[in-house]
C-alpha cells in the first residue's frame, strides 16, 4: 500500500470499478435463498425418511442427482454458464416429497429428468419457467404411470428391528372414495398432523412442513398470504361443501402445495395482491377438484392451472404507483 | 339421390344468393384501404419500423394518403430490393430516384481511446452512457456494447475485436437509420452511398496535442489530410479543427488516407474490410 | 417460382414432388395441418390411414381446381375450393365407412375435418390454381407424402413411448420389456401429442431445416 | 408545547447499515485550492452560458456564468485568479456533455514547479474578497437582530438574494432554490420541510452542520418561513441523530420559537429522506405522479440549504463552497468545507491513502450516487459526498421473481419488470409499468438476490422514453 | 338422440373438460397464431365465439330440419363447409362495409375462421352427439368459451415467454407447443369434473 496513488494508473489497470448505483448490495443472493429453502425442507425430508424408511431416502437421492445432473448436462449444451444455485436440487427435493413411497426409481429419474429438460430448461431455465417444474414433473408422472403413481403404503416401522420391509401395506389415499381409518377422528387427526398415514413421502407429515414453511415465513422468504388463503379458502370452502374441514386441511399435497410449491418464486404472482388471487384460485380449483373431479387430490394440478394464470395476474393485479392519479399518468404515459 | 342433388342445389344456392345480395346492397369499401392493400404487398412486411410507422401496413396506409411520405419517410428496405422498388413505383403512380436516397450507417469512431475503469454494469451502451462519462476516456467514443447490432434489421454491424468498435458493413446495411436514432452517443451518421471517404472521429473538443489525454489515435487537428488533398475537397472546419469532405470534388484518390497519421479517413468501400480484421 | 421456368416440365415435375417432402414439409416446416398431426397421430395405423385420405382429397381437389381455374371468379373462389373439396372428403368418408370401418371410427370428426386443413385449401390457393394440372399432381403427391411422413414421424414417437410397443395393422413390429407393462400414457393423451410435435418441431429448426428455406 | 415529536410511526423502507464512519468528525475548514474546475450545470435545468473568456481574472464570488431560462442557477467562481482554460466535461446531472471553465489562482500560475501548499494558500487571500467560513450567529442575542432583521424584508427582495447566490438544493437533486421558493399564484403552501434525515449510509455532512451550525440552519428556515408564510416549520431528523435533534431542540427552545418550528425525529429507514416519502411519513399526504410537493402544499428543504440562504441573505455571499463528507474505505473519513469545484485529487492530502483495491470512486451516497472513473473530478453544488469503497464486482443473474423488489419500492413500482423488458428494449412496456413515476432510490436492486442493476436499466429506460416522446 | 344431456354440463364440458383446443386439437392455426398479443387474442376469441354461435344455429336448423328428415345426413360436411364459408363470407363483408374500425380490430381474423376447424368441428360435434337446437347453442357458446379462455392464458404466457431466454432452436412455436402440452396436462386435471 504506497501513499501515494497515481491517478493515471489507476485508469489503466483496471483498479477503478464504473457501475451504477446502489454501490453497496444487500448480498442475499439467489444461491443463499435457494440453500435456506432447501434447509428449511430438511424437516420434512426427515420425515419421510422416518416415516416410509430408507427407501424415501434413496428416493430423494436419485431424484435430486437426477435434477442437478440434468441441469447441468443442459446447460452445457446450452452453452451457458452453470450456476451451482441450487435451484435444481429444489427441484428435485421437491419432486422427491410429492412421490408415493415405492415407485420404481427408473420412474423417478424420468420425472426428475421431465421437471429440468422440458418444465424448466425448455422456457430458459430459472426465472423463466411458467410452470412449478416439480408439480409439473408430478403431472406427467401421474397421466404416465396411473398406477404406480396412486398405489400408496402405510408408514413402516423400518427402525423396528426384525421388520420386514416387504411386509408394507398397501392403503389408499386418505383423500379417496375407498379410504377406511381404523381408529377415532382423533387418532386420524393426529396421524395427519404428525404424518403416520398413507400419501406421498413428503406430504403426510403436516407438523414438518408446517415448522419448515414457518421458518421462511419469519425469514421473509416466502410470502405468508398464499399459505394463509390457499389454506383458508380450502378450509372455508370445505365448510361450506359439509366436508371435514380439518380432515381436508390435513390431508393429501395441501400443506406442502401451499407452503412450498405455490409459493415458488418463478411461477407465482409477484405481488402482493397477485398472490392473494393465485392462491383463492388455486384454493377453488382444488375444492372443486376434490368435490366434484375424478381425480382424488387437486392440489398438483390447481397450482399447475393457477400458474398458467399468473403471468395475466402479474399484467392486471399490481400495486397503484404511489400517488398516482389517472389523469396525470395518462398525461405521461402517452 | 335426387333428394342429395336438390337440397345441396338449394343450400348452394340460397348461400350465393345471400352472399351476392350483401356484396351488393352493402356500402361500397372505402377505396383508401383498397389501395393500401394493393400499396401492403408491395412492403418487405417485417414490420422493423424504420420508416417511422408502426408497421408495414400503417406505413401503406400513410402512402396511399399522400405517396410524398415515401420521401420524407423513407423504406429503405424496399430501395434496396428492385422487384418491391418496381411494384411500389407502379402501385404509387411514381418514380424514385433512387442513388439520392440511398443511404449507408458510419460509426465515426475508430477506438483506441481505452477504458477509464472497468464497467460492471449492464451490457447495453444506453445504460453505460447514462454513467457520469461511460468507461471510455473519450466521451464522443463508440462504447462498443452493441446497442445499434440489436436493431439492426439487415445484420451488417459488428463489433471489431481488436478495437471493440462497432463497425457498419456498407455492402449489407440498407441504410433504415435505425442505428442512428439507437446510439446514445450520437456518432452513427447516415451518408449518401456514394460518398468515397468517412472520416472516423467524432471527438469535438479542443484537442490536447502533446498529452493527447483522450484518445491515443484520435484526430489532433493535424491539417495533414487537407494540404495532402489534390482536389481541394476538405475544408478545413476551424470551429471544431477537423477536415469536413466536399463529396463532389472527392475523387477517391486516397492521398488523404495515406497522410493521415491515424487513419481516421477510409474509403467507404473499406469500411468493411475492417469487419474482418 | 420464376427461376424453375427455365427447368424441362418433367423435371420441374420431380422438383415440385421432393420439395413437398423436404424443403416445405406441411407439418415441420410450413407448420400446417396441426390439427390432424395431433389429432390422429396416437397409433401408426391411424396416422397412415389420415396420410392416405389426405393424400386423396388433396390429388382430386388440386386436378380439379388446377382445371377450373380459369373460369372460376375470384370474388367466389374460396366457396368452390371448399366444396370441390368437401364433396371428395364426403366421398372419402363414404369409403371409409364402407371398407375400413374401424379406422372410420378411430378416425372420427378428423376425418370430415380434413376439409378445412389447411394443407389442402392452402395447396389450392396458392399452387393449384396457379399452375398446370400435372404440376399439380405433382404437388398434392409431394406435399400429401411429406404430410404423411410427418404424420408417421409423429405417431413413431407417441406409439413406442406411449405404448411401449409398434405395430402396424394389428401386427405387432416389437415391443419394449419395461415400458410395455407400465408405458408412458402420457404420450398418446393430448399433452403428449403436443409435447412431442413441439419437441419435434424445435429438432428441425435445430437441425437447420429452416435454412433451406 | 413539545418541540420533538416521536410519534411511533409504522414506515416502511430498507434498514442499512449505516457505516456513518466520519459521524464524530468536526467539519474541517480548508484553504482554497490553488485551481478548480467549475462546470456550467451544476442544477437540474439549462445549461449556463458563461461570461468570461480566457484568460480573463477573475475574483472569488465573482458570477462567471447565468442563463436566460427560468430554471436555472448563476455560478460564481469560487477561488481568485484566471480562466486557464474552457473545456469540455460530463454534466453530473444529465450525463451530457456540457462546458468547464478551469481557474487558476495566480499564485499557482507564477509558481511553477513544486509550490509549497501552504505559501499558495497565503498568497490566494491577497486580492480575493474573503467569506470568512466560521462568520455566522455567535450569540442569541445576535439571532434575534437578524430575526428582526428579517421581518423587515420583503419576500421578493429575499428571493431575488438567494437567485442571485445561485443556490441550488443541496441535498443532491440541485434543484434551483430560487425557483422552489417562488410558488405560483393560486397556490398555497402551509408546511415546510425542512429534510435533515440524511438517511443514506455513509454521509454525515448534514449531520455535523447540524450539530456545529444550528443557528445559522434556523435562521435560514426563518428566511424561507418568511418567504413562503406557511404555519409551520418540520425539522425532519432520523433517530439515529439523536444529538443532532438535541442540539436544535435546546435552540428553538432557548430562542423562543416553538410556534414555527418543530423537530420530527423518525425511524432510520431508507429512503426517508427523499422528498415523497418524507411528506407522507411526517403529514400522510402523498405527492401526486409527475406532481411537485407544493401541489400538496409542501416544500422541502435540505438543511445545508438553508445555511446556505442565511449565508447569501446574511452576507450576500453566493454558494461557493459547501460540506462535503469524505469517506468510505480510506484513512481519515471526514467532513470537509470546500469550495466548489475543487478536484477530488487535491483533497488527497486530508483524507490520506486508499485502503482497498480495487476502488468505486463515488459522488454522492452508496444508494444514489454515481461512479466516476478517476479523481480528476471536481466537486459539484448538489454533490454532498464523495465515497472511495472497496468495489464489487456483482454478476447479474435471470430474475427469479421473487417480489422483494415489489415489496420494498417505496414508489409502489414493480422494478423487476424494467430490469426484464429494458433487457429486451421493450421501452413501451416498461412505460405501461409506470417507469417514470420511479425515484432511482436503489431499494430494489439494493436488495435484488439476482444482483440486477436494476437502477442501471431504469435510468436507461427513463432516457429512451424521454427521447422518443 | 340425447336430449338428456343438461345444458350446464355441456356448456362446463366445452369449457374445461373436452376443451376445444386443448383435448380435441380444434382450432390450432389461430390457437398459434393470434396468441401473441393479448389484445388480439381476445378480439379473435370473441370472433370465433360468434362465428361458432351463428354456425351452430344454422347447422343445428338445416340438421335437425332439412338433413334428418329427408335422411341425407351423409351430406352433412359438404352443408356445413358451405353455410360456414358462406356466413363468414357475408359477417366479413357486413363488418368490412359498415364498421371499419371493427374491421381493422376483428376482421382481419375473419378470413383466419372460414378454415378453423374449430368452428366446422363443433358443428360436427353437435350433430353426431344428436343436440338439439339449444343444445347445440349452449355448447358452441362453452366451445367459444373455452376457445377464448385458452387463447387469452396462452397470450399472457406468450408475452412472458417473449422476454424469456428459451433455447434457439424453441424459440416461438416450439416452446409454444410444449405450454400447450403443460395447459393441456393441468387442464387434465379437471377430468370428471360434472
Amino acid at each position: 500500500m504506497d501513499s501515494k496513488i497515481d491517478e493515471t494508473k489507476l485508469i489503466d489497470s483496471g483498479e477503478v470499478y464504473i457501475a451504477h448505483p446502489p454501490h453497496i448490495w444487500g448480498g442475499f443472493s439467489t444461491a443463499k435463498v435457494m440453500y435456506i429453502v432447501l434447509a428449511a425442507l430438511a424437516l420434512p425430508s426427515a420425515a419421510a425418511v422416518y416415516f416410509f424408511g430408507p427407501r424415501a431416502l434413496y428416493l430423494i437421492i436419485v431424484s435430486m442427482a437426477t435434477a442437478l445432473l440434468t441441469e447441468f448436462a443442459i446447460k452445457k449444451l446450452r452453452k451457458k454458464p452453470f450456476y451451482m444455485d441450487g435451484s435444481a436440487l429444489i427441484t428435485g427435493l421437491l419432486f422427491a416429497l410429492v412421490l408415493p413411497p415405492r415407485i420404481p426409481f427408473w420412474m423417478a429419474i424420468i420425472g426428475a429428468a421431465f421437471s429440468i429438460a422440458i418444465a424448466k430448461e425448455a422456457f430458459g431455465g430459472l426465472g423463466f419457467n411458467i410452470f412449478n417444474p416439480a408439480l409439473a414433473g408430478r403431472a406427467f408422472l401421474a397421466i404416465c404411470f396411473p398406477a404406480a403413481m396412486t398405489s400408496w403404503y402405510l408408514p413402516a416401522k423400518w427402525f423396528v428391528p426384525g421388520y420386514a420391509a416387504a411386509d408394507a401395506i398397501t392403503s389408499a389415499s386418505p383423500l379417496s372414495e375407498s379410504y377406511i381409518y381404523e381408529g377415532t377422528r382423533a387418532a386420524l387427526y393426529k396421524d395427519l398432523f404428525f404424518g403416520n398415514i398413507a400419501g406421498s413421502i413428503g406430504e403426510t407429515s403436516a407438523l414438518a412442513i408446517l415448522i419448515g414453511g414457518i421458518i421462511l415465513i419469519v425469514l421473509r422468504l416466502i410470502d405468508w398470504r398464499i399459505p394463509a388463503v390457499y389454506i383458508g379458502t380450502v378450509a372455508l370452502g370445505s365448510l361450506i361443501f359439509g366436508n371435514d374441514v380439518l380432515f381436508q386441511v390435513l390431508s393429501g399435497g395441501l400443506m406442502i402445495g401451499a407452503f412450498f410449491m405455490a409459493t415458488d418464486y418463478v411461477t407465482s404472482p409477484v405481488t402482493g395482491a397477485g398472490r392473494i388471487v393465485f392462491a383463492l384460485g388455486a384454493g377453488i380449483i382444488t375444492l372443486l377438484i376434490r368435490n366434484f373431479g375424478s381425480l382424488p387430490e387437486g392440489v398438483a394440478f390447481s397450482i399447475l392451472i393457477m400458474n398458467a394464470f399468473t403471468p395475466l395476474i402479474d399484467k392486471y393485479v399490481r400495486p397503484k404507483p404511489f400517488g398516482f392519479v389517472k389523469k396525470i399518468a395518462k398525461k405521461d404515459g402517452k | 339421390m335426387l333428394w342429395t342433388i336438390l337440397i345441396l342445389t338449394a343450400v348452394g344456392l340460397v348461400c350465393a344468393v345471400l352472399i351476392t345480395l350483401t356484396y351488393r346492397f352493402l356500402p361500397k369499401e372505402p377505396e383508401s384501404l383498397k389501395k393500401a392493400e394493393a400499396i401492403n404487398a408491395n412492403l418487405p412486411g417485417m414490420n422493423c419500423g424504420a420508416c417511422g410507422y408502426p408497421g408495414c401496413f400503417a406505413y401503406a396506409q400513410a402512402l396511399s394518403a399522400d405517396k410524398k411520405v415515401f420521401f420524407s419517410n423513407t423504406c429503405a428496405t424496399v430501395l434496396q430490393d428492385e422487384d418491391m422498388l418496381a411494384g411500389l413505383e407502379s402501385a404509387l403512380d411514381m418514380k424514385v430516384d433512387k442513388s439520392a436516397l440511398n443511404k449507408k450507417a458510419v460509426v465515426a469512431c475508430s477506438g483506441n481511446c481505452g477504458n477509464v475503469g472497468s464497467y460492471t454494469g449492464v451490457g447495453s451502451c444506453k445504460t453505460a452512457s447514462k454513467l457520469l462519462s461511460g468507461f471510455k476516456r473519450c466521451p464522443y467514443s463508440c462504447l462498443g456494447l452493441g446497442d445499434c447490432i440489436k436493431v439492426c434489421p439487415s445484420n451488417a454491424i459488428r463489433i471489431n475485436i481488436r478495437t471493440k468498435v462497432a463497425v457498419v458493413d456498407p455492402d449489407r446495411c440498407t441504410g433504415c437509420g435505425l442505428c442512428v436514432a439507437e446510439c446514445p452517443r450520437n456518432i452513427i451518421s447516415l451518408v449518401p452511398a456514394d460518398t468515397k471517404v468517412v472520416f472516423l472521429c467524432s471527438y469535438k473538443d479542443i484537442r490536447d496535442i502533446p498529452g493527447r489525454e483522450k484518445c491515443e489515435s484520435g484526430c489532433i487537428g493535424c491539417r495533414k489530410c487537407y494540404k495532402a488533398c489534390p482536389n481541394e475537397a476538405i475544408i478545413w472546419n476551424r470551429e471544431t479543427a477537423m477536415p469536413e469532405f466536399d463529396q463532389d470534388k472527392c475523387t477517391g484518390c486516397g492521398e488523404c488516407i495515406a497522410a493521415c497519421p491515424h487513419g481516421k479517413i477510409m474509403l467507404l468501400s473499406d469500411v468493411a474490410k475492417k469487419i474482418k480484421e | 417460382m420464376s427461376q424453375l421456368k427455365e427447368i424441362s416440365p418433367g423435371k420441374k415435375f420431380w422438383v415440385e414432388f421432393v420439395k413437398g417432402i423436404v424443403v416445405t414439409n406441411p407439418v415441420f416446416v410450413l407448420v400446417l395441418g396441426l390439427c390432424p398431426a395431433l389429432a390422429v397421430t396416437s397409433s401408426i395405423d391411424n396416422a397412415l390411414g389420415m396420410g392416405a385420405g389426405v393424400i386423396f382429397v388433396l390429388l382430386c381437389s388440386n386436378i380439379i381446381i388446377s382445371l377450373i381455374r380459369k373460369i372460376t371468379p375470384d370474388m367466389v373462389r374460396i366457396p368452390v375450393f371448399i366444396v370441390v373439396i368437401a364433396t371428395f372428403v364426403t366421398i372419402l368418408s363414404l369409403v371409409f365407412e364402407a371398407y375400413i370401418p374401424p379406422l372410420y371410427e378411430s378416425l372420427g370428426i378428423y376425418l370430415a375435418l380434413i376439409v378445412v386443413n389447411c394443407i389442402i385449401l392452402g395447396r389450392a390457393e396458392a399452387f393449384a390454381q396457379k399452375n398446370p394440372v400435372l404440376y399439380s399432381i405433382a404437388d398434392a403427391f409431394g406435399i400429401g407424402i411429406g404430410f404423411t411422413v410427418s404424420l408417421l414421424l409423429v405417431s413413431l414417437f407417441r406409439e413406442i413411448l406411449g405404448t411401449g410397443s409398434l405395430s402396424i395393422f394389428g401386427f405387432t413390429l416389437f415391443s419394449i420389456p419395461v415400458l410395455s407393462e407400465t408405458p408412458m400414457a402420457f404420450f398418446i393423451m393430448p399433452p403428449g401429442a403436443f409435447l412431442v410435435l413441439g419437441l419435434l418441431l424445435a429438432l428441425f429448426r435445430w437441425l437447420g431445416v429452416l435454412k433451406n428455406e | 408545547m413539545n418541540i420533538v415529536s416521536r410519534k411511533p410511526r409504522f414506515v416502511s423502507g430498507l434498514k442499512l447499515k449505516e457505516n456513518k464512519k466520519s459521524e464524530h468528525s468536526p467539519i474541517l475548514l480548508i484553504p482554497p485550492p490553488s485551481r478548480v474546475i467549475i462546470p456550467m450545470q451544476m442544477h437540474t435545468g439549462a445549461e449556463c452560458s458563461l461570461l468570461v473568456q480566457r484568460g480573463d481574472s477573475v475574483k472569488t464570488g465573482q458570477l462567471i456564468a447565468e442563463s436566460d431560462s427560468f430554471v436555472s442557477a448563476n455560478i460564481h467562481s469560487t477561488i481568485t485568479g484566471t480562466v486557464k482554460s474552457i473545456l469540455k466535461t460530463v454534466s453530473p446531472a444529465t450525463s451530457t456533455i456540457i462546458s468547464a471553465v478551469e481557474i487558476v489562482s495566480k499564485s499557482a500560475q507564477q509558481q511553477t514547479g513544486d509550490a509549497q501548499d501552504s505559501d499558495a494558500a497565503g498568497a490566494l487571500y491577497e486580492d480575493e474578497v474573503v467569506f470568512d467560513n466560521s462568520a455566522s450567529i455567535k450569540s442569541v442575542e445576535e439571532f434575534r437582530a437578524f430575526l428582526k432583521k428579517i421581518d423587515s424584508e420583503q419576500a421578493p427582495g429575499l428571493i431575488q438574494k438567494i437567485k442571485a447566490a445561485g443556490i441550488v438544493g443541496l441535498g443532491g437533486a440541485a434543484f434551483p432554490t430560487h425557483v422552489k421558493l417562488s410558488v405560483p399564484e393560486g397556490k398555497k403552501i402551509d408546511t415546510v420541510i425542512l429534510n435533515g434525515c440524511e438517511c443514506e449510509p455513509y454521509i454525515t455532512a448534514d449531520h455535523r452542520l447540524m450539530l456545529e451550525q444550528g443557528m445559522e440552519i434556523l435562521a435560514g428556515a426563518y428566511i424561507i418561513f418568511k418567504i413562503l408564510n406557511p404555519q409551520k416549520v418540520i425539522i425532519a431528523i432520523e433517530n439515529n441523530k439523536e444529538d443532532a435533534i438535541k442540539n436544535l431542540a435546546d435552540i428553538i427552545k432557548e430562542l423562543g420559537i416553538e410556534h414555527i418550528f418543530s423537530i420530527s425525529a423518525l425511524p432510520s429507514r431508507y429512503p426517508m429522506g427523499a422528498e415523497k416519502t418524507l411528506i407522507k411519513n411526517i403529514l400522510k399526504r402523498k405527492v401526486p405522479v409527475g406532481g411537485l410537493p407544493l401541489n400538496v402544499g409542501v416544500v422541502v428543504q435540505n438543511v445545508s440549504t438553508a445555511k446556505a440562504i442565511f449565508d447569501a441573505v446574511a452576507y450576500d455571499k453566493p454558494l461557493i463552497e459547501r460540506v462535503i463528507t469524505v469517506t468510505g474505505d480510506i484513512e481519515k473519513p471526514l467532513n470537509l468545507m470546500v469550495r466548489i469545484g475543487t478536484l477530488v485529487k487535491d483533497l488527497k492530502d486530508y483524507f490520506g491513502v486508499l485502503k482497498e483495491k480495487p476502488y468505486d470512486i463515488i459522488f454522492g451516497g452508496p444508494m444514489t450516487g454515481f461512479s466516476v472513473a478517476n479523481m480528476n473530478f471536481p466537486i459539484v453544488k448538489g454533490n454532498g459526498c464523495v465515497l472511495v469503497k472497496q468495489g464489487e464486482k456483482l454478476v447479474e443473474k435471470n430474475c427469479i421473481r421473487c417480489g422483494k423488489c415489489v415489496s420494498v419500492c417505496p414508489m409502489n413500482l414493480m422494478p423487476l419488470m424494467y430490469g426484464t423488458y429494458a433487457k429486451n428494449n421493450m421501452w413501451e412496456q416498461c412505460s405501461d409499468y409506470y417507469i417514470e413515476c420511479c425515484i432511482e432510490c436503489g431499494s430494489c436492486a439494493y436488495v435484488c438476490p439476482s444482483a440486477i442493476p436494476l437502477v442501471g436499466y431504469i435510468k436507461t429506460g427513463k432516457a429512451v422514453i424521454a427521447r422518443k416522446k | 338422440m340425447n336430449n338428456s344431456t343438461s345444458l350446464i354440463t355441456i356448456f362446463i364440458g366445452m369449457v374445461l373438460i373436452n376443451n376445444m383446443v386443448l383435448t380435441k386439437f380444434l382450432g390450432l392455426c389461430p390457437f398459434f397464431g393470434v396468441s401473441k398479443k393479448l389484445g388480439n387474442a381476445i378480439s379473435m376469441g370473441v370472433a370465433v365465439t360468434l362465428v361458432m354461435l351463428l354456425a351452430s344455429l344454422a347447422t343445428a336448423i338445416i340438421h335437425n330440419y332439412i338433413l334428418i328428415p329427408f335422411n341425407v345426413e351423409f351430406m352433412n360436411i359438404i352443408i356445413y363447409i358451405l353455410v360456414i364459408a358462406s356466413l363468414v363470407q357475408i359477417v366479413e363483408i357486413t363488418i368490412r362495409r359498415t364498421n371499419i374500425l371493427l374491421y381493422n380490430a376483428l376482421g382481419i381474423y375473419l378470413p383466419l375462421i372460414t378454415t378453423n376447424c374449430a368452428v366446422l368441428g363443433i358443428t360436427l360435434i353437435n350433430a353426431s352427439a344428436g343436440f338439439s337446437i339449444l343444445q347445440s347453442i349452449v355448447s358452441a357458446i362453452g366451445a367459444g368459451v373455452g376457445f377464448t379462455l385458452v387463447l387469452i392464458i396462452m397470450s399472457g404466457i406468450r408475452e412472458r415467454l417473449e422476454i424469456a431466454e428459451i433455447p434457439k432452436s424453441m424459440r416461438g412455436l416450439p416452446v409454444a407447443f410444449i405450454t400447450a402440452a403443460f395447459l393441456a396436462l393441468a387442464f387434465m386435471g379437471f377430468g370428471g369434473l360434472l
